[in-house]
This record gives C-alpha cells, structure tokens and sequence, in this order.
C-alpha cells in the first residue's frame, strides 16, 4: 500500500511482437527501468548506447499500463531527457576544447547513485527479514509506575504534532459546540401550502421520494410535520399498502383554507 | 530432548516477553498440533522456576492467579528503583508532552488555560518542563489573578531543529501530511525548492493571548438568542 | 564472588526490565558508590552474553544503537508470533527500503533531494517511515520554501542491528564495476547468527562526518573516460 506505482505497474500487459518474451518487473521507477536495461543488455553503464536504451525505453513504457498520471509523469520524463540525449549525440561536438562535455554523464551519475540506493536496499531488506523475528524482553518492572514515556530524543516535530492535535481532539469532544439556534429557513405553513397544492393539482404524490429528494434535513422535517398537520385537518389522505412502502398522498375530504391560515400557529410548534 | 529444549525456550521466551502474568492455556494454544500436552507445559514450567533459581538468575518465576508470573527477584529492587530513576530523567511522560505541545502551538498560555484544555492539574508537569529548560515564564497575563505566561525555549527550537517559532508547522497538516506541497517537477531539479508552503508565518505571532476564548468557550450569549 | 553475582543480577534485571537498549553508562550511574567500574560491567556483560548463549537461553544478548539489548532467539519468532496472536508481519517495501537507504547515507535530507535520487515521487512511503518510527522530521532546511529534515532514527538503528550510522557499509564499496552483485559489505545478520554477529567494531568505523554528499556521489573524472 505504501507503494502505488507497483501495482500499476504490473498490470497485465499484452505482449508487443516486437518485444522479446519477458516478464515485467517490478519497477520502483524510471531509473529502476532504465537500469534494469542497461543490465539486460550488458551495456557498461559508462558507455551507454543512447539511441538503443532510448528504443527500448519507448517500447517498455508502451507496455507498462500507467494509470497513475503522477507515476507516469515520471516515466514520461525520462524518456524526453533520453530522446533529448540521443538528439545531441546525433549533433557533432561543437566545439572539442570544453573538453566535449558527454551529454550523457549526468545519467550515469544518477544512475550509479541509484544503483548504490537499490544495493543498500537490498541489504537492508535482508536485515529486515532477519531481524523482524527478534523480540525484545518485556518483563514487568516491579518497582515505578509502568506510565507511558518516550525518550526525549526521539521527540520530533511530528510526535509533538500528534501529541497536540490529539490532546485538542480530546478536548474538543468533551466540549462539543455550542447549540446554535438558528431562525427556521422552512416554514410549516409553507410546506403545507406546498403539499397541499400539488396533492391537489397532481392528484396523488409519492411522500417518501419527495422526502428523499430533499438535501436538507430541516427541510424534510419541516415536510414531514406539514404532512401531519395536513392529514390531522383532513386536507390530504396518506395510504401505505404494506409495511416500510411508499406512502401516497391524496386529496383529502376536507378542503383547507391554507391562505388565511395564520403563521404563528404553526411556526412555534416546530 | 530436542523437541523438550524447543518447547523449553518457547515458554521462556512467551514468559520474558510478556509482561503480566501467562497462563498454561495460553501456551498450548500456541504450541497446538505440535502434539504438546498440557502436563508438559506444566512440567516444564515447573522446571524453569527451579532453574532459575538453582542459577541465581536475576529473574524468579511465580505462580499467580492468572498464571505464571516473571518478576525480578526482590534483592534487586533498590538497584532497580535508582536505574529507572536516573533513567527516566531522559523522558518524556505523556502528560509532560501534550503540556509541552500545547505550550508550542498555543504560546503565550497560561497554566490555567492549559488545566482547561486537558481537563486535569498540570502544575506538577509544567515544573517538570521549567526545571528541564523547554518552557519559560514569559511575564503575566493582564486578567485577574495574574497568571503567569509560558512560551517555549530557544533549547526548544534547537531540540527540533528550528530557526525560530514561525517554522513550526501546522500540527493538523503535519499529521495529515507531513510534506505538503510534493510536485513532480522536482525530479530533475532538485536545487530549487519545491516544497514550500508550510510556513505559517504570522499565526504564531506576538499578539496578546493566543488562546482563542471563543473557540473554547462555551458562550451563554448565543443561547439566550434562541428562546 | 558475591559483589559480582549481585552485579550480574542487577545487570540482567535491568536488561530484562528495558525497552530498548540499555547503555552501559546508564548502569554504572545506578550502580554509583559501589566500586565499581565501567571496565567491569562492560566484561559482565560480555559473560552474560556468553552465558545464555552457551546455555541455549530464550534470549540473546545484542549490542545495538550504542547499548545492551535482550532479543529472543530467531527460530522461536513462529512460536512467539502465535503466542502473542501476531499473524503477518509487514515487511518493507522497495520503495521503503530504497528511500530508507537514502535518508540513512544522506542525512539529514530532504523530501525533494529523496525524489531526484530515485527519480520518483516518495513522500507517500516517507509516510509510512514516519509511522513506523523509521525515520523522523529532524529541523528544516534553511533554503526557500523550508523543506522537512529527515534522519533515521534510534528505532533504526535497532531494527537493523547497527550500533551506530558509522556502521552502515561505505557506499563506494557496495557496488563494483564490472560485476554488479557483490555488495561486500556484510550488514547486519550474517547468516547463523543474527544477534551476535553484529559486532564488526569499527571497519568503517571512524572516520569523520557521515557520508558528505560528494563520497556518495561519482566524481565527474570517472565519467569523462568513458567518452
């Protein structure tokens, strides 16, 4: 998980004519592939035939299946820098007295240095193996408290980050924001006018569709209350065939003067 | 026996690596399908504390209610007690840390502000911080009382490699992600800095009180605007 | 003789009792005004270590991170991880262990000299070094935009079984031309013996300052022979 571009990178390819048959490794990047070609091909990393690696370079990277567009700018990068080499290795050397700088020689500097990181890695990974199977002794103390310490050096910036934003999250659950009351942005009478509207004009409408269609939970409370209120004076009727279906509203036996109603009635009992 | 001195340094191993008590139970299931009984077990067990005992080990083996307890022999406690003494000066409680981390992000703060945000008395812990030179009394604070301001100290910032206050990163970024700005570009340049950003220059700054009473504080004010 | 089993159950007390490394120095501040000498714990603890090797102990006694460590032995890690309800354990990634090996031989450094080494992007694995205590945030870089430090850390050098970052093998030596696997430098546990063969004192010892950016790095002479 800690490492995206593997996984990109060994998806299932198919495998191009051109190409010999060879499985794709896993490839911690653009130097890992162009190493690893370098080694697949015997050249010495000193004299490296551009124009071929920059060929085979192509060929790879049409085959790796780059997903990740991160991963795949780095890729891609590579490759530019190698075609630009091969492009002024075409060129002759201009001018022989500044000792003819090899164009390529800032690659097989970072290529060496890569070389040394994924060798160093490599002992390391065996350490690792080796030693992830010692455990440390864990006896109690009997004297002292077994409270929880760190060593001050081995404090930094981030711990104390941890530490912080930890301690704020405690505090901020024991103190949870204050209740805000805000004034009501849906009014009951409002919807019930709304409802009672279209129940009237449409004939029948699905409560619980609507309801859910509704983003904001104040405003499908607010529906739901002018339902009531609207079935308790009769002006719509509500019907559920079975349980947990949708409800329908119909027009009611009664007809409501919605428009005379008086606001406050209805706007403090939400 | 070979397959006996196997069994035999997996249960030492099971008791010095754990530090409560261990049960027989526990050891079988461990050892499962490798045909281990569990008056072996036992009988080893049995073994081991006279062992250790014949050899003057520093350790002893006891047997407790929830099992088989190690615990260092009791002669050496005053050793013991001095060791983890003298030891523990080089560190840090959990408590000695969130007082200090609160200090840092929120500096100038007061001790009462600090009781507040961990809900506990931090006098003891914040003596131990002055007494070990990472906070300092920086003046008083002009409410009733006149509780004293603590701020960090330049050992502080020397600790964690910073020039000054301002490059204390923002501790929510930083647990988040600890390099904020990572862009592809600098794959080929790495001279030029790509990775910014984190500088939050002025939120640390001098001001008075940077303790937010607002943001803490529960105000009556706004409730009363409800009913 | 009785002064010293009394010192040698204190020592193994003291070893069974800490995480992490005990240093000898630590010992004899705890063990002040008793007459006795580094010179003599350093040989107690030289017995012990042969001790419970001979007597085919649990636990071995390792020298690591500049300190005394108990670790138990290799072969009864499948034991143990079964006791302890422990089912995989997470090994490190290339990608890890390539920008691990990076920060160990250029520390401190940043996250954008990281990604130019390997020519990719890494700030998602120096992550998880971060959370696994591999690595740590140590300052920041006085250059624009401020980047992060990183260093290894204790826990490092712990995991790896080095006494200290002189031990880490001369990068120079690593790789040879013509051949390309042969890294000659033995890190770490060799073969046998995980714990005790760590002691290859000061090969590379002591020479000053941690790898400067130059010796890590090709000197453009080289290269030019080959045009």
């Amino acid at each position: 998980m800690t490492e995206k571009t593997s996984s990109r990178l060994n998806s299932p390819t198919t495998v191009l004519p051109a190409m010999p048959p060879v499985e794709i490794p896993e490839f911690k990047g653009p130097l890992d592939l162009l190493l690893h070609l370098i080694q697949k091909n015997e050249f010495s990393i000193y004299d490296i035939p551009i124009a071929i690696i920059c060929r085979q370079y192509h060929e790879y990277l049409e085959k790796l299946d780059l997903l990740d567009l991160d991963t795949a700018g780095e890729f891609l990068w590579m490759a530019s820098w190698l075609l630009h080499m091969k492009s002024r290795m075409l060129l002759p050397r201009e001018n022989p007295e500044d000792g003819g700088a090899d164009p390529r020689e800032e690659l097989v500097e970072r290529l060496l240095e890569y070389r040394r990181v994924k060798e160093f890695a490599s002992l390391l990974h065996e350490a690792d193996l080796l030693r992830s199977c010692l455990w440390e002794a864990r006896i109690a103390r009997n004297i002292g408290s077994e409270q929880l310490e760190v060593d001050w050096e081995d404090v930094d910036l981030r711990l104390l980050a941890e530490t912080y934003v930890e301690t704020m999250d405690r505090f901020a659950a024991s103190h949870p924001p204050p209740l805000k009351i805000r004034p009501m942005r849906f009014s009951v009478a409002g919807k019930m006018r709304e409802l009672y509207d279209r129940v009237h004009r449409e004939g029948s409408m699905s409560l619980l569709r609507h309801l859910d269609s509704r983003p904001d939970p104040e405003e499908v409370v607010t529906l739901f209350v002018a339902t009531l209120e609207l079935i308790r004076l009769g002006g719509v009727l509500a019907e559920q065939r079975r349980q947990f279906a949708e409800i329908y509203l119909r027009p009611g036996p009664k007809v409501v003067d919605l428009q005379n109603m008086t606001a406050p009635e209805y706007e403090n009992a939400g | 026996m070979p397959v006996d001195a196997y069994l035999k340094g997996c249960i030492e191993a099971a008791l010095l690596t754990t530090p409560g008590p261990v049960t027989e139970n526990s050891i079988l299931d461990a050892a499962e399908n490798s045909g281990i009984e569990a008056t072996d077990i036992r009988s080893i067990l049995e073994d081991l504390r006279k062992e250790w005992e014949e050899q003057g080990r520093a350790i002893l083996l006891e047997q407790v209610a929830g099992g088989w307890r190690t615990a260092t022999r009791p002669d050496l406690d005053d050793f013991l007690r001095h060791f983890h003494g003298l030891n523990s000066r080089q560190k840090l409680s959990q408590a000695a840390l969130e007082v200090l981390s609160i200090v840092a992000y929120r500096q100038p703060v007061t001790l009462p502000e600090v009781n507040f945000v961990r809900a506990s008395n931090s006098s003891s812990v914040m003596k131990t911080l002055l007494d070990r030179g990472l906070v300092r009394i920086a003046g008083r604070k002009k409410v009733v009382g006149k509780p004293f301001l603590y701020r960090t100290t330049r050992d502080f910032l020397i600790h964690f490699g910073l020039e000054s206050l301002e490059e204390l990163p923002d501790p929510e970024e930083l647990v988040k992600e600890p390099e904020l700005n990572s862009p592809n570009g600098e794959m080929c340049a790495p001279s030029g800095d790509p990775c910014g950003g984190l500088s939050r220059e002025s939120e640390m700054g001098d001001e008075e009180s940077s303790l937010p009473e607002d943001e803490i504080r529960v105000s009556p004010s706004e409730d009363s605007q409800s009913s």
